[in-house]
């Protein structure tokens, strides 16, 4: 931490003294409105960006020779989708078995894939990446910054961030039974929902199992275990309400019959809005996907409109998403666009987009506000945040700055 | 031209008795919408105004005077009125509307047009009250024309197609985007074709008729007889300015001239208008040569697509209006840096003064406010971006004196908005169609259903492959998903939600 | 400012491109000198310079005055820019793969100015100014290729060279979608249908011809029998009238007498694709027909023979050596894409020996040289195809004079590309070292009379 | 220093053969060439190679021709053979295994047929030498194997270990069908204590890493560093535009191969190799490309703007080295071996040719006159 200080004092008396090559990271940046994710919105104020992360919020004007100046409509914190795939092809799951929670999708994240620049452009700076829902259990996510050096690594925010994995149909799609020899290994189980489920419950079993009998272990049930002592956050896709029921009375079971006290994310459950005293019980967060146009979505599910508004009026803890869609009209500042024509008001969009989703895959600490202290990731706005009358004109990632406004100028 | 007009006139007066007919209609036909807030997009907005509308046409708006008597008043000073929105090209809500006969235009979309599609449902729920349906341009792989049927101009409102339509034979589709199993060269060869053959196909009309009268004189001379009365059934000498001229077409009577090549002719003589499609830059120079050489360009509209923003030079120099596909910011990748270049296709054509319009891709999503919205957000003034949704189009589509914009004289069709036309949970609760009060948000299961997910009794939901229960489909979801596993190994699967019901634009 | 619509009225006729339509706009005045100037292959001048006016050649010459007016720019050797006689840049893929062209195809259709700057300059900077392009490049007729300018931004006039510079057809040619290796008797369909193209060309144009004179009897003879009715108008009147008192007297019923005259002659179907070939068959177009395998070259040879006025061209040819006699008698030109190709996947008697292009240069064969018409970064390439055609026995000057002048004639531009004369369009390159060689570093290039490349862009 | 280990280990059964083949030859060669490209790659001079046991004796301006020596007097240029790094010559189908991903005991050297055309096509081209390389469809496709254009010596039998980095390493139908089990199953095999894993473990072997694209390079820098392993990045076009990642990892890189049209893109990434100071040479790929690619490619780089030296370095020296054989062949220099081509002009122009190869000492093909 000290060297950083002394750095940035460095810095702060000789200003010029930055490389070239070295990107600015000291800001001073003026807006009509800041909002801060944390109820608070500033009119007429200020934030200030020193060494990536962001040192002063407040109300008035105070120009400052070392910062350099920029003028914008609105300020949020950096967007944070719970749910994409970063080009996660294939090759992002590991299909030799359909338990596999060791498989990191980190190992398969490209850090050039041109996908980077889309989610920046679109004011996402944080991401949860995710596997392929091919399997069960399909590994672990990681939680990483959509900018900055081209290096995973140097990237993540949080490695190992959830235990991913999916009910429903679509991990035993491609299954199928084996008649007489097996040609290939997509001939097994499961190739049922039920089949799904048994495969979840079994490694939970398992995994609790070994504990006392070693001989129960299987490669990656330590990680079940440390889920099923809560300090790995399982993420479920479960789109249809049998499948959200499914995910909650698992979890519900395993609290019971293992004692364990898992934290679950239901991804993409477009049709919570059926069940909405089961996820209150329960204590699930829940991820939207895109708002469908026509209210259809993935596995035939039905996705109401006003499914965040009602989520949210009933206190589930709800973040907006992509689900990792290229698709344009699914990027996440429309979806919050989208939920606030659905009903909801302004500042739980805009929290569903920000710190909620932050703290669902625990890095609320570091983004989802806009903070002193926290890092300086910033969507400056050229108007209301989320209406598509306004434009991102500008987005900061740890302080650097990858979109400009001053270019955006018309 | 003329019998079609004959065949039109009485349906349309029909038409408008039936709605009058129509359950939900107001009897007298005099009706007074007082609003909180006017925006006629003729002049500045009125605060708490009224605009009084007597048999299908708009007799006066003005600021809060006192409505008439015996009007049927609808009062909402907590709403905004705002004109129909209008859509100068689009090509849904047809049935079956592909073709792939080169070339078409004896085909009319009023037999394709289904008044029951849901597209036109949507419509009427997201406030697009003009609807110019094109054929559509060539989909990739699936045929499609070179020159193709002729548009129609309809309401998103009525049972039939004579209730709907606003304008027949609205223009001509032309395509110089390659239809499936063409190239560039190769359309630009069978467009050009066509005209020539209608060159050919005249001037032989003309040739033979001509041959017959000679040896009818000389067979007179020779028999010794005068020659018998010509009959006076007389044509029309060719108008409008292609660069070839077809001589003694005044002796051919309009109406011995094949049905086939009839529309093309019209085209030429410029009296019915032509939508050019250019999927890219580089189908502008044929779209604009072939306008320009058969003398139809003032009657030309060009819908653009992809990169044709690229030639917005040529395009502004030939003056022609444009209608901007629905990606409004062209990204494009650049081939050395790798790098994504985003263009803001708008911004390009209001720089060079070409008049444009927008097009709308989905109804709900992406209808034409939230284009104009997106425009605004790129810097397009606020005017210009509403303009490019109401009266641009009406005047691309020679509708400006009827719709696009509220003032006396006008048809009867206005919109209450719960807001802002351009803020995202704007929505539409009431629209006057004609001088009806024809779509009543609080009334609409659709709406309902898509908003709190409630199925209304007795109302099938709607989708493109939607079955009554939402999990009846995963039989067939699970096939196609099965083929993705397996050929997955070159191409990655496609994400399993959001998008997969989407209309493509 | 592009006003591309103009390539569509430039005709497809040669003739309306003789005089180069090069507009001053753009154009700079360019000053430059060499230690040596390459005029033309085989003639040079040592110290000269050469005057650029309004993409023109001004002058040439040792002792020429710089005008303040003009840019200057020198080096070691300046010579004419090479031509890439079978390219694909500057032409949508889809054109250059439509597997449904006609004679009547015109490659000017798919061309995209907006697409590959990139690969443009690269071009440029390789010193390939201008490029042969093709659509339909493998179907069965590939159309009417166009000889069109590498450099971005130009004004159509200057960006088409030639819009009309060869009909391209193809022998044993799996066009697009179809499986590879045709059998034996598809290729002699092919061969046939080449042959007879020709014939059907030269047919329509006889046909025509006939119907002209057809017409003008017809006319005459009709003008006679006008004048001869009416002379008899009077003494018609009066039979007529003479024989209806008659029928009535006999109170049978009048009869009027039977007419006969022959009908206007018809004209032969006007048909697009039939113009074009017997345009080929004329010689007015040259005529491009892809053929490997020597057997089918010579039944071409044979097949066409009697054309005289036909100016046939065979590309590819793999197996042309076996011909050679033939093709130097008739000065047949060989057109060759010496690119080095893997064993694996090349089928033998359809890919040249790279040793080819040399043999037939000696065996007295005109050739040309290109990158293959496939790969639209390729023609940025044709200075080293040419070399790799040195490596392997072909004459450094012979390479050099192919993909300059020769390029030219073979497409009717000589008059306007190929060599450094007055009057010419200017298409120069400045090097620092002898042309084709791995110490020709391209300074500067000059297109249409535009400075397009220099040191350091 | 681990070279010269790695020389003395693989030196001792291949060089018997080597010297059998050479027997007859065993006599005094002299070749005196208007210009000879010395191993320091300055310009060219005129010079004499003295050739003994298949062996250069000694090479320079003024060297005397002994008595009895066979003198051979070449117009034009003398110089090393042009080794090539990455094929598949002699043994179209034979290279790799569609049903296990890991297969360290494949050995390459035993796969080919030295009477292959593809040698021939090669020799005329120049090149003296090859790196046979397994198919990079496995995890690991077994050891490459560095041979001799002419009578099938094979100079290192276990050349490089070949690691698949790409997507092509993963099938559908095998473990592992994901990246992040690859980078597992790759990192438990090198913790193996014995066998060939190991031995690239302690660099006695080099790695090469197959790439394809550059987050496939990134991860194979990655992994060489965690283990320490030495080697070369194969098959990524724009592996050098991570060229100062590779110099840190102290990796060298294989390019191409290119083909006539190439992406300039990628000669670009080349260009960084030189700058960043990472050593290359180029690929051919045989026989799905022409072994006269090899020097295309150079040329093309060159005319991008690559040192002359660099490039005469890339085709010969420096590929050496990546072959780990540079005390064997890739420079006119004593005691090494006498592959030697008489080119018609400079061998960096496309338009000169071979027109004599001598591989050993021999005569192993001459230009008809």
């Amino acid at each position: 931490m000290i060297p950083i200080h002394a750095l940035a004092l460095a810095l702060a008396l000789v200003p010029a003294g930055r490389r070239e090559d070295e990107p600015q990271r000291r800001w001073t940046i003026y807006a009509d409105e800041i909002h801060t994710s944390t109820g608070r919105t500033l009119a007429n104020g200020m934030v200030f960006v020193n060494n990536g992360k962001i040192s002063l919020v407040s109300t008035g004007r105070e120009e400052s020779p070392e910062r350099e100046l920029l003028k914008v409509r609105a300020v949020t914190a950096g967007l944070v989708d719970a749910s994409v795939r970063i080009d996660a092809e294939l090759q992002s799951v590991e299909q030799s078995s359909e338990i596999s929670p060791s498989v990191r999708v980190a190992d398969s994240l490209d850090p050039f894939s041109i996908e980077w620049d889309r989610q920046v452009r679109s004011g996402v700076t944080t991401v949860l990446a995710n596997p392929l829902d091919l399997d069960v259990v399909g590994g672990l996510g990681v939680v990483l910054k959509t900018a900055g050096p081209e290096s995973i690594e140097a990237r993540t925010v949080r490695a190992d961030a959830v235990l991913r994995g999916a009910m429903g149909s679509q991990p035993s799609y491609g299954n199928h039974p084996a008649f007489g020899r097996p040609t290939d290994f997509f001939s097994r189980r499961p190739t049922t929902r039920m089949g799904v489920e048994w495969e979840w419950r079994k490694a939970f079993y398992d995994a609790a199992a070994s504990r006392k009998d070693s001989e129960r272990a299987y490669p990656g049930s330590d990680l079940v275990l440390r889920a099923l002592d809560g300090d790995l956050t399982i993420a479920i896709q479960a789109w249809t309400t049998q499948d959200i029921r499914t995910a909650v009375f698992l979890k519900e079971e395993v609290e019971r019959e293992l004692g364990g006290h898992p934290r679950v994310l239901l991804d993409a459950a477009a049709e919570a809005w059926k069940e909405p005293d089961l996820l209150v019980r329960s204590k699930v967060g829940v991820v939207l996907p895109p708002f469908p146009s026509n209210g259809r979505t993935g596995e035939g599910s039905f996705m109401a409109w006003n499914v965040a508004r009602m989520l949210h009026d009933r206190g589930v803890p709800i973040a907006l998403s992509s689900h990792g869609s290229a698709n344009p009209e699914d990027r996440l500042p429309l979806q919050a666009g989208y939920a606030m024509r659905g009903g909801l008001d302004f500042e739980s969009a805009l929290e569903a987009v920000t710190i909620s989703p932050a703290r669902m895959l625990g890095v609320e600490d570091r983004v989802g506000t806009v903070e002193v202290g926290k890092d300086a990731d910033l969507v400056l706005w050229n108007g209301p945040p989320f209406e598509p009358g306004s434009r991102i004109v500008g987005v900061l990632v740890d302080g650097v700055l990858k979109v400009d406004p001053r270019e955006q100028a018309e | 031209m003329m019998s079609r007009m004959l065949r039109i006139r009485p349906l349309l007066s029909c038409a408008t008795v039936l709605l009058a007919a129509a359950p939900d209609a107001f009897a007298g036909g005099r009706i007074a919408i007082k609003a909180g807030r006017i925006i006629t997009q003729a002049g500045p907005d009125i605060l708490n105004g009224v605009i009084v509308i007597e048999d299908g046409r708009i007799q006066s708006v003005g600021p809060d005077e006192k409505a008439p008597w015996d009007a049927e008043l609808l009062d909402h000073p907590d709403l905004v009125a705002f004109p129909g929105y209008v859509e100068a090209n689009n090509s849904r809500g047809m049935d079956r509307p592909n073709e792939n006969v080169d070339v078409a235009p004896f085909l009319d979309v009023r037999d394709s047009i289904d008044p029951i599609s849901s597209y036109f449902e949507d419509s009427l729920r997201s406030g697009v009250l003009t609807i110019n349906v094109q054929h559509g341009p060539p989909a990739p792989g699936s045929g499609g024309c070179v020159i193709g049927a002729q548009g129609m101009v309809v309401k998103p409102f009525g049972l039939t197609i004579e209730q709907m339509v606003v304008k027949p034979a609205a223009g001509i589709k032309i395509s110089a985007a390659p239809k499936a199993g063409k190239s560039r060269a190769t359309q630009a060869q069978a467009v050009r074709k066509a005209f020539t053959d209608l060159r050919l196909y005249l001037e032989k009309l003309v040739q033979d008729k001509k041959d017959g009268k000679d040896t009818a004189r000389r067979e007179a001379l020779y028999q010794g007889r005068d020659l018998d009365k010509e009959e006076n059934k007389k044509g029309r000498a060719m108008e409008g300015n292609a660069t070839w001229k077809v001589k003694g077409l005044e002796a051919i009577p309009r109406g011995e001239i094949d049905d086939k090549q009839e529309p093309l002719l019209r085209l030429v003589e410029g009296q019915i208008p032509a939508f050019i499609y250019c999927d890219a830059a580089a189908a502008v120079p044929l779209a604009l040569e072939i306008a320009r050489d058969n003398g139809f360009l003032a009657g030309t509209t060009l819908v653009l697509d992809g990169d044709s923003w690229k030639a917005a030079d040529l395009i502004a120099e030939a003056g022609v209006p444009v209608v901007l596909g629905s990606t409004l910011v062209h990204v494009e990748r650049d081939p050395v840096t790798g790098k994504e270049k985003e263009t803001f296709v708008p911004g390009v054509f209001k720089k060079k003064n070409v008049r444009f319009a927008l097009q709308s891709l989905n109804p709900q999503a992406q209808s034409l406010w939230y284009q104009a919205a997106v425009c605004v957000g790129h810097g397009i003034e606020r005017k210009d971006a509403l303009d490019a949704v109401t009266r641009t189009p009406a005047d691309i589509l020679h509708l400006g004196d009827r719709v696009g914009s509220l003032e006396p004289g006008k048809d009867g069709n206005v919109l209450l908005l719960s807001g802002d036309p351009l803020s995202v949970s704007t929505t539409v609760q009431y629209v006057v169609l004609g001088g009806n009060l024809v779509y009543d948000r609080s009334q609409d299961v659709r709406v309902k259903h898509l908003l709190e997910g409630v199925e209304q009794p007795n109302t099938a939901p709607r989708g493109v492959e939607v079955q009554a229960n939402p999990h009846d489909d995963e039989k067939e979801t699970g096939a196609d998903e099965e083929k993705k596993k397996n050929d997955a190994g070159e191409k990655k699967p496609e994400k399993e939600g959001g998008g997969q019901d989407r209309e493509d634009p | 400012m592009r006003a591309l619509t103009g390539w569509f009225q430039l005709g497809l006729c040669a003739a309306s491109l003789a005089a180069p339509a090069i507009a001053a706009d753009g154009s700079t005045s360019l000053f430059i000198q060499g230690k040596r100037i390459i005029l033309r292959p085989g003639e040079e001048i040592q110290d000269g310079a050469i005057l650029v006016r309004d993409g023109r050649i001004a002058a040439v010459g040792r002792d020429l005055r710089q005008p303040e007016d003009a840019k200057r720019i020198e080096g070691a050797v300046v010579c004419a820019a090479y031509i890439d006689a079978w390219g694909a840049l500057g032409l949508g893929q889809d054109s250059l793969r439509d597997p449904t062209t006609s004679a009547a195809t015109r490659t000017v259709d798919g061309l995209d100015p907006w697409a590959d700057e990139h690969l443009r300059r690269e071009t440029l900077r390789a010193g390939v100014t201008v490029v042969r392009v093709q659509a339909g490049a493998d179907a069965r007729v590939g159309g009417i290729g166009a000889l069109v300018r590498v450099a971005p931004d130009l004004p159509a006039g200057d960006a088409v060279v030639q819009p009309a510079c060869s009909l391209s057809m193809s022998i044993g040619q799996a066009a697009p979608g179809e499986a590879e290796g045709r059998d034996p008797f598809e290729r002699i369909a092919d061969l046939d249908r080449v042959v007879s193209a020709v014939e059907t060309g030269k047919n329509y144009l006889i046909a025509r011809t006939e119907h002209r004179y057809e017409l003008e009897e017809w006319e005459k003879k009709i003008a006679e029998k006008e004048t001869e009715l009416d002379k008899d108008a009077k003494k018609a009147k009066k039979d007529r009238e003479k024989e209806q008192k008659e029928a009535e007297e006999k109170g049978k019923p009048f009869q009027e007498k039977k007419y006969k005259e022959d009908k206007r002659p018809q004209p032969p179907r006007y048909d697009e694709d039939s113009e074009i070939l017997g345009r080929v068959a004329d010689g007015a177009i040259p005529f491009f027909v892809q053929a490997n395998r020597s057997s089918e070259i010579r039944g071409l040879l044979t097949g066409t023979a009697e054309h005289d006025r036909l100016r046939l061209v065979v590309v590819g040819g793999a197996e042309a050596l076996a011909c050679s006699r033939m093709l130097a008698e008739r000065r047949i030109p060989v057109l060759l894409a010496p690119v080095p190709r893997g064993r694996l996947g090349s089928n033998e008697e359809e890919t040249a020996p790279l040793s080819l292009a040399g043999d037939l240069a000696r065996a007295g064969v005109p050739l040309l040289l290109g990158t293959g018409g496939e790969d639209a970064g390729a023609s940025r390439d044709l200075p080293l195809v040419a070399a790799l055609a040195i490596g392997n026995g072909l004459e450094r000057s012979k390479a050099f004079e192919i993909v300059t002048l020769g390029a030219a004639r073979a497409f009717d531009a000589s008059d306007r590309l190929g060599s450094l004369e007055v009057g010419k369009a200017a298409e120069i390159l400045v090097l620092e070292g002898d042309p084709l060689t791995a110490g020709a570093g391209v300074r500067y290039v000059v297109s249409a009379g535009r400075l397009v490349v220099e040191p350091g862009n | 220093m681990m070279i010269t280990i790695l020389a003395l280990s693989a030196a001792a059964s291949p060089l018997a053969t080597h010297r059998a083949i050479l027997a007859p030859e065993s006599r005094l060669l002299a070749i005196r060439a208007e210009q000879v490209v010395l191993p320091d790659g300055g310009a060219p001079a005129r010079g004499v190679i003295l050739i003994e046991d298949g062996r250069i004796a000694a090479v320079g301006p003024d060297v005397e021709v002994p008595e009895g020596a066979i003198l051979v007097e070449h117009r034009g240029t003398a110089s090393a053979g042009l080794v090539a790094l990455h094929s598949y010559s002699g043994s179209p189908s034979e290279m790799f295994d569609s049903t296990r991903s890991v297969l360290p005991e494949a050995r390459v050297s035993l796969a080919f047929d030295p009477a292959n055309p593809d040698f021939a096509d090669a020799l005329r081209a120049g090149i003296t030498s090859i790196v046979l390389t397994p198919i990079p469809a496995s995890l690991c496709g077994g050891t490459s194997a560095l041979v001799k254009t002419s009578g099938g010596v094979v100079v290192r039998g276990e050349a490089q270990l070949s690691l698949g980095f790409s997507s092509l390493a993963l099938r559908n139908n095998r473990f592992p069908t994901s990246f992040g089990g690859a980078v597992a199953e790759l990192d438990r095999l090198f913790e193996e204590p014995e066998g060939v894993f190991a031995r690239a473990a302690k660099r006695e072997i080099p790695v090469l890493l197959e790439a394809s694209s550059r987050e496939d390079v990134a991860r194979a820098i990655a992994f060489a560093q965690r283990h320490e392993l030495t080697g070369a990045i194969s098959g990524a076009a724009w592996a050098g535009e991570l060229a100062e990642k590779i110099h840190s990892a102290e990796l060298s890189v294989v390019c191409g191969p290119w083909r006539i049209g190439e992406e300039r893109r990628d000669l670009l990434a080349v260009l960084a190799l030189e700058k960043a100071g990472v050593p290359f040479g180029f690929a051919i790929d045989a026989p799905a490309n022409h072994p006269l690619m090899l020097r295309a490619g150079a040329a093309m780089c060159l005319r991008e703007g690559l040192g002359r030296a660099t490039a005469w370095r890339a085709l010969t020296s420096d590929a050496a080295r990546i072959a780990g054989a540079e005390d064997r062949i890739g420079s006119l220099s004593k005691g090494l071996d006498a592959d030697i081509v008489l080119w018609s002009g400079d061998p960096l122009d496309l338009g000169s040719t071979p027109q004599a190869v001598y591989v050993d000492g021999k005569l192993a093909w001459k230009d008809k006159p």
